[in-house]
């Protein structure tokens, strides 16, 4: 048995290798090959292209992200037409049925951002400011639509660009900018430490809330810096389908009764501890 | 004392030169090195990879990667060849992409009601046109360096495009469009299939079925064909017509063209405006084949249009390449970005790794043909 | 005399603050070489460059047999009948010697410009004109820049000569050749000369190719003309004297002898 | 008939030039152009922004934006005023990185032990001076084009950095490493602060407090007084040593250079490494302020540094330029990129807008003042 | 005679598949000047420019003072007392004329190559030196780009001149100059003959200025050494036969008056 997951990323978030060690880690366990991809470019089409060499490859079955379904779906739908069984992940849950997989494992992005949105508004927040470190990336741009929803206001995001310095430099300026913002989306773990930095520059009362895990995160957790990060538990997103899968195929087409949401969790001063030697590895 | 002197009229200028054999002939063709290159790119991933990567999907796929790369490379490489660069290639795709799928959404502009598959591509057809001949006409008017006004306009045009998506569309990425291919025989054009017969044949041989034991796969993409035909007028144009040698002789030596009559300014400015086609071509094909558009669309195109180019053996300061060559270079950079799916123990992050590797040795196989044909300029 | 085939009058061009040329009149007539003659930095070069059409004046009209023509590139300058042999842009190194020879006149069966080339034909052509003037290039389809410096000279002056019609404007032709091809290169001149309808401008700074073909002298100092006149009114050492722009020089061999004795 | 001859003796060569007053001196600097477009973002954003870019914290953040962009910049620089690229910068970046904090992390390679700060420097400056070397040294030798060389190795080494990152770390990314400037002096020579005196006066003055009423800002950062070093210094190389007429030399024409003595080779080769040594610097002032490092980190920063050159006024043929118009540029950019958050009605994705509008201005401007004192060349 | 200053055995060089020099035997003599003659692509710039180190031969050996040398670097061939004057690569024209004129080997103080420069010296010197041979730049620190063809080769040959120590090897330093400055250029090597310590080989394709200057003549055809001989062992007619390559030439003033005649 091989099964191929591809999912979307440049090949630089850190979000993406706890994925492929979940994968890996099934693999392992259940005695399958497993093999993980990625369209270094970032671009949709050039990722539904890889999709489409995958099952070129006649895997027994395939894992894919589903961050544009209009852009992917063509493919994944001729690689499920051709008979390769199929199992969505991360982004997409709407859209899993329609491009024919079997189900979705994960969760999303606007969902993960509410939610966080919402807990941002119970805990005392009032004007925010979605720090965002590749504005052209969709998912990133629907975490901080889905925070903006739950807080009720017009979506007020920045480009904070993928450069450390100018991610702080930059959160700081906006900040003076705008003196009445008083809470913070992070949509990236390097993204949400520099922020905390450049809130302690600033000397602000900020209430920041992150999406993903890095032990530096976890740190700022533990300090009060940053009041949570989103956890979408990701590794399930990896080790789930691998499981599913090798069941689908070798128990008559045994399957779960509907999809299963990994997320989303919340790590913030309560469990933070406990989490953090996962941090970035099985986190 | 006045020394001997011999006398020397028998011997002639071409007794200088020693000559080769019909190999060496095969080797002075300037496509010589890129298709070296090709060679090992395809039989180390024929072996890689089972044979997989040339079974009907993955003829066909390889062909998507390999025709897509061919399309910019063609713009880039007629370009290179007048002496100019475009690096504003990936942000016109973006720009295109994002033009297209805006106006099928949200209708054209101006409040000139909903748009059609055609009307959307002309429209911003014509707007890229005029967008390259602006970057030509500054380029050519203010003797600035190509490099740098396509910088400019790399920025600017990415710019811009992110700054539509939000302020119009909200969001970065446009979706639930309906799925114009269907419908109409232009979005089809782009978007669809060609080629079906090839694999109706093959379907009909008894190969090019799939696991549930029907037909597999039903056609190329339609952009192979596009591929094909620009690839086929680029070829002639470039070497057998008056504008090719206009070309040549623009990035060869453009004061001397220019005062030999040469249209020099009309020559650069058109390429320009042809590679803006390229880009809109390359964009058209995605967005009816996908129905969407994103921000990052043909993000960092224009780096690798220009290292297929030098694959495909065009020299970087103008005046010498071949379409064959880039037709070479596509494919071998095609394969090369399929290859890690191929060969199960690398993943993506090798691409750029083989990238780096491939380019480098195309290089320096082309400049020592390069050098044999131009004797050492 | 008659009409002048090309008159100019008071050609003046500037290069931003810098005056290249003051106001020249000059004449050419059919049939004859005008030798214009000057000190570097004259102004030679800009003069013709403006009357092929590669500069334009910031003053001052050209006439081309009594009307006037304004050139606003190269090729108007072509379609009126002049054809020049540039000093420092002659030639394209990467392309072939016959697509050097047809830049820009290519011969093409088809809509201009995407007509497809006659390279069977032009290959013929270039070769011919090239052996005309002393040169045997064994390929047409070799790379310009394999050749040196004199042969690449040889090849733009076959082409002006070949597609050269009423003047024909040579900057320098003989100065980076060696003594056969110069010689092959007067020679040509005087052939077109005797055809009779031709006018042909020679610079050089050699002044026995002067001497040898000139009919009539006009001489360039500091963008201004400081004289002129038919080969029998001048001097010897006139001529000298005004082609290094109005000093007086000596006797050179006589001067070098005395170093020597020093 | 023999026409009069006039006397031209009294005309001298210095009548043919129109001379200017001192503005036109002036505007003769090859500065002028750098200085205009820096006045301009400058006044805009103080009035823009209500002062706030200035203000305390402010300042010091624009200076760090504008220090890292002039560190790199000015390798780049002086590369182009030799006549070459390096487009791997970017990469370079990365890869040092990633280098310098894997080391932290994981400890020396071959069993060398833990690392400190001054080791994981100091080996990773070896690797990549060696890399700078390596570009140079093949760039030199092989005779090609620098841009293809360098855009092999921006592919290659972001593919390295990838590769290593996922094989040895197992995630691209490090963070959660000691925060090494509270205990290594080295490592706050990078990463820490620096001109704590400037602040201090600023607070006793009755300024720069913080909402809590305390001293605000307590110093620039580190790389605020690296960037004023390396300025000072590649300032007078480039124009008051022997290596500086070297450099100008080797751009200019450089087989002129090479008949007459110029080392042009390791003129070329060094600065090679130059670029290396300032990606470097700038990879190890952010490792060390925040002690992580990313594989996307110094993304595209070699179009940047590029753009910057050329605003700064470097030719992008070779042979002219100067540091101080690098600074020029850098501050403008350091601006566009960062002070512009400031201003509350535009959103970051005007930034590529902007910078590519300032680079088309400023290389506009810097042409115009070129040509005026190189006569047109 | 002597020792010569610079002896050349069997040099040969290949481009690929090209032989562009073929066994070249050469000697120069102290104090004397020598014409290396030939018609274009005979080798002269290519034997040159392994003299002065810029190309490595093939084959072949080199001898300065009778001591066998290798020169890897132009810089090694300068080192060794090989001052030469390029026929197209002498000038970098956005660098100012001070700065040209010392390239490479610039006056500095301090440790190299990060001495400072001394501007002020190098500016006067180099004033100074192109007075000398005729040209008076208003301002050193203009750039070269600004000055005319010829302006620029009298730069480059003050340059070597005031450099060039054992031996000067001038390529045709005269084909771009008008008349004042060729006389410049042939009156400073005289002067520099006249010294009687310094050899001067001379390429030039003017048979006038060859005869005015030249002690010894060596003949190049097709890469290898066709003839050569003292000025007075050698007729006028067959020195220009010899640069022709050994083709035999009339007389040209006849031909060319026959030309007309016609
Ligand atoms: N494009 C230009 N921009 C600025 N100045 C120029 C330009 N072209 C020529 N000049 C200047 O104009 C003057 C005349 O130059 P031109 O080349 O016409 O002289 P010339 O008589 O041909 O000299 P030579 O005998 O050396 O070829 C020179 O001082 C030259 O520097
Ligand atoms: N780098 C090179 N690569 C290949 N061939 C070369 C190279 N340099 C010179 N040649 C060839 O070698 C031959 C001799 O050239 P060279 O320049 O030495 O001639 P020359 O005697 O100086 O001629 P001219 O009088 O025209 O200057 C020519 O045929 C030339 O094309
Ligand atoms: O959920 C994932 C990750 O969090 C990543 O950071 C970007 O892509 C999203 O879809
Ligand atoms: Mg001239
Ligand atoms: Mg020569």
């Amino acid at each position: 048995e091989r099964y191929v997951m591809i999912t979307h990323t440049q090949g630089t978030d850190p979000f993406w290798p706890v994925v492929e060690k979940g994968g890996r880690d099934a693999a392992e366990d259940i005695g399958v090959e497993f093999e993980y991809n990625f369209a270094p470019s970032g671009d949709m089409s050039d990722m539904a292209r890889l999709i489409e060499s995958a099952a070129a490859t006649q895997p027994d079955g395939l894992i894919v992200s589903l961050p544009d379904a209009d852009a992917l779906g063509g493919a994944i739908r001729a690689a499920a037409e051709s008979g390769i069984p199929v199992i969505t992940i991360n982004s997409g849950l709407e859209s899993s049925k329609s491009v024919g997989a079997l189900m979705h494992i994960g969760q999303p992005e606007k969902l993960a951002g509410f939610a966080a949105g919402e807990r941002a508004m119970a805990e005392g927040g009032t004007k925010a400011l979605c720090l965002n470190q590749e504005a052209y990336n969709t998912a990133l741009v629907d975490r901080c639509q889905g925070y903006f929803d739950a807080t009720g206001q017009e979506l007020n995001m920045i480009d904070v660009s993928n450069d450390v310095s100018q991610i702080k430099t930059r959160t700081a300026a906006a900040l003076q900018a705008d003196p009445e913002i008083d809470s913070l989306l992070a949509v990236g773990p390097h993204v949400c430490e520099a922020a905390a930095a450049a809130v302690k520059e600033v000397g602000a009362q900020i209430h920041l809330a992150c999406f993903d895990m890095t032990p530096g995160v976890i740190n700022l957790i533990k300090d009060g810096d940053v009041a949570y990060t989103i956890d979408q538990q990701q590794y399930l997103q990896g080790y789930m389908p691998v499981a599913v899968l090798h069941l689908y195929n070798t128990n008559a087409g045994m399957m779960p009764g509907s999809n299963i949401p990994s997320g989303p969790g919340f790590v913030d001063a309560s469990n933070a501890a406990a989490v953090e030697v996962q941090a970035g590895v099985t986190r | 004392m006045s020394d001997t002197t011999k006398n020397s009229a028998e011997r002639k200028e071409a007794d200088r030169l020693q000559s080769g054999g019909l190999l060496s002939v095969l080797k002075r063709r300037p496509e010589a090195g890129s298709f070296l290159v090709m060679l090992v790119a395809v039989i180390v991933i024929s072996f890689a990879s089972n044979g997989n990567a040339f079974n009907p999907l993955g003829l066909k796929n390889n062909f998507t990667v390999i025709s897509q790369f061919g399309i910019i490379a063609t713009g880039a490489c007629l370009l290179m060849i007048a002496g100019d660069f475009d690096l504003s290639i990936g942000s016109m795709i973006g720009f295109a992409g994002m033009s297209m799928a805006m106006m099928l959404k949200w209708g054209l502009p101006f409040g000139l009601g909903a748009a059609t598959p055609f009307t959307a591509f002309l429209l911003t057809l014509v707007m890229t046109l005029a967008i390259g001949w602006l970057i030509g006409t500054i380029v050519v008017r203010s003797k600035l360096s190509s490099f740098i006004v396509s910088l400019a306009f790399l920025f600017f045009l990415r710019g811009v495009t992110e700054v539509s998506f939000r302020l119009i569309n909200q969001s970065t990425q446009i979706s639930g469009l309906q799925d114009f291919k269907e419908t109409s025989w232009f979005a089809a054009m782009f978007g669809g299939q060609a080629l079906g017969w090839f694999y109706d044949t093959w379907f009909a041989l008894g190969g090019n079925i799939n696991r549930a034991g029907n037909q597999w796969v039903t056609g190329f993409d339609a952009r192979f064909l596009w591929w094909v035909g620009l690839s086929l007028v680029a070829y002639i144009v470039l070497s057998r017509t008056q504008a090719g040698n206009w070309i040549f002789a623009t990035g060869d030596n453009s004061e001397s063209a220019r005062a030999n009559g040469v249209p020099v300014d009309k020559v650069r400015i058109s390429l320009f405006m042809f590679t803006a086609f390229c880009a809109t071509l390359f964009a058209a094909c995605q967005v009816f084949d996908t129905n969407t558009a994103d921000a990052a669309k043909g993000n960092l195109k224009e780096l690798e249009a220009i290292a297929i180019a030098v694959v495909g053996g065009t020299l970087m300061t103008g005046g010498f390449g071949s379409v064959i060559g880039i037709v070479f270079g596509a494919i071998t950079f095609g394969l090369v970005a399929n290859a890690v799916f191929f060969i199960p123990s690398i993943d993506g992050s090798y691409y750029r790794v083989f990238v780096g590797v491939v380019l480098l040795t195309a290089v320096f196989l082309n400049e020592s043909v390069r050098k044999r044909i131009t004797g050492g300029l | 005399m008659a009409e002048p085939l090309i008159r100019t009058q008071g050609l003046t061009k500037k290069f931003g603050p810098f005056t290249a040329l003051n106001g020249i009149d000059l004449e050419v007539y059919k049939g004859e070489v005008l030798a214009l003659l000057g000190d570097n930095g004259a102004g030679k070069s800009t003069l013709i460059k403006i009357l092929s059409g590669v500069h334009q004046p910031t003053a001052g009209k050209i006439f081309v047999e009594g009307a006037e023509m304004k050139f606003a590139s190269p090729r108007d300058a072509s379609n009126a009948g002049i054809g020049t042999v540039y000093q420092d842009l002659a030639i394209n190194p990467l392309m072939s010697v016959t697509r050097n020879f047809f830049m820009g006149r290519e011969l093409y069966r088809g809509v201009a410009p995407f007509g497809l080339l006659d390279m069977t034909k032009m290959d013929e052509i270039a070769h011919a004109e090239m052996v005309k003037i002393g040169i045997d290039v064994s390929d047409p389809r070799q790379a310009v820049g394999t050749m040196s410096g004199g042969q690449r000279q040889t090849l733009a002056i076959a082409r002006a000569i070949y597609f050269g019609a009423k003047v024909l404007i040579l900057d320098e032709p003989t100065s980076a050749l060696g003594q056969k091809q110069q010689m092959g290169v007067l020679k040509t001149m005087m052939r077109v000369r005797a055809r009779g309808d031709i006018a042909i401008i020679f610079i050089t700074h050699n002044e026995i190719h002067s001497q040898l073909v000139a009919d009539r002298y006009t001489f360039l100092a500091l963008g201004e003309v400081i004289g002129g006149g038919a080969k029998a009114d001048l001097e010897h050492d006139e001529i000298r004297r005004l082609m290094a722009g109005g000093s007086d020089i000596g006797d050179l061999a006589k001067e070098l002898q005395d170093i020597q004795a020093e």
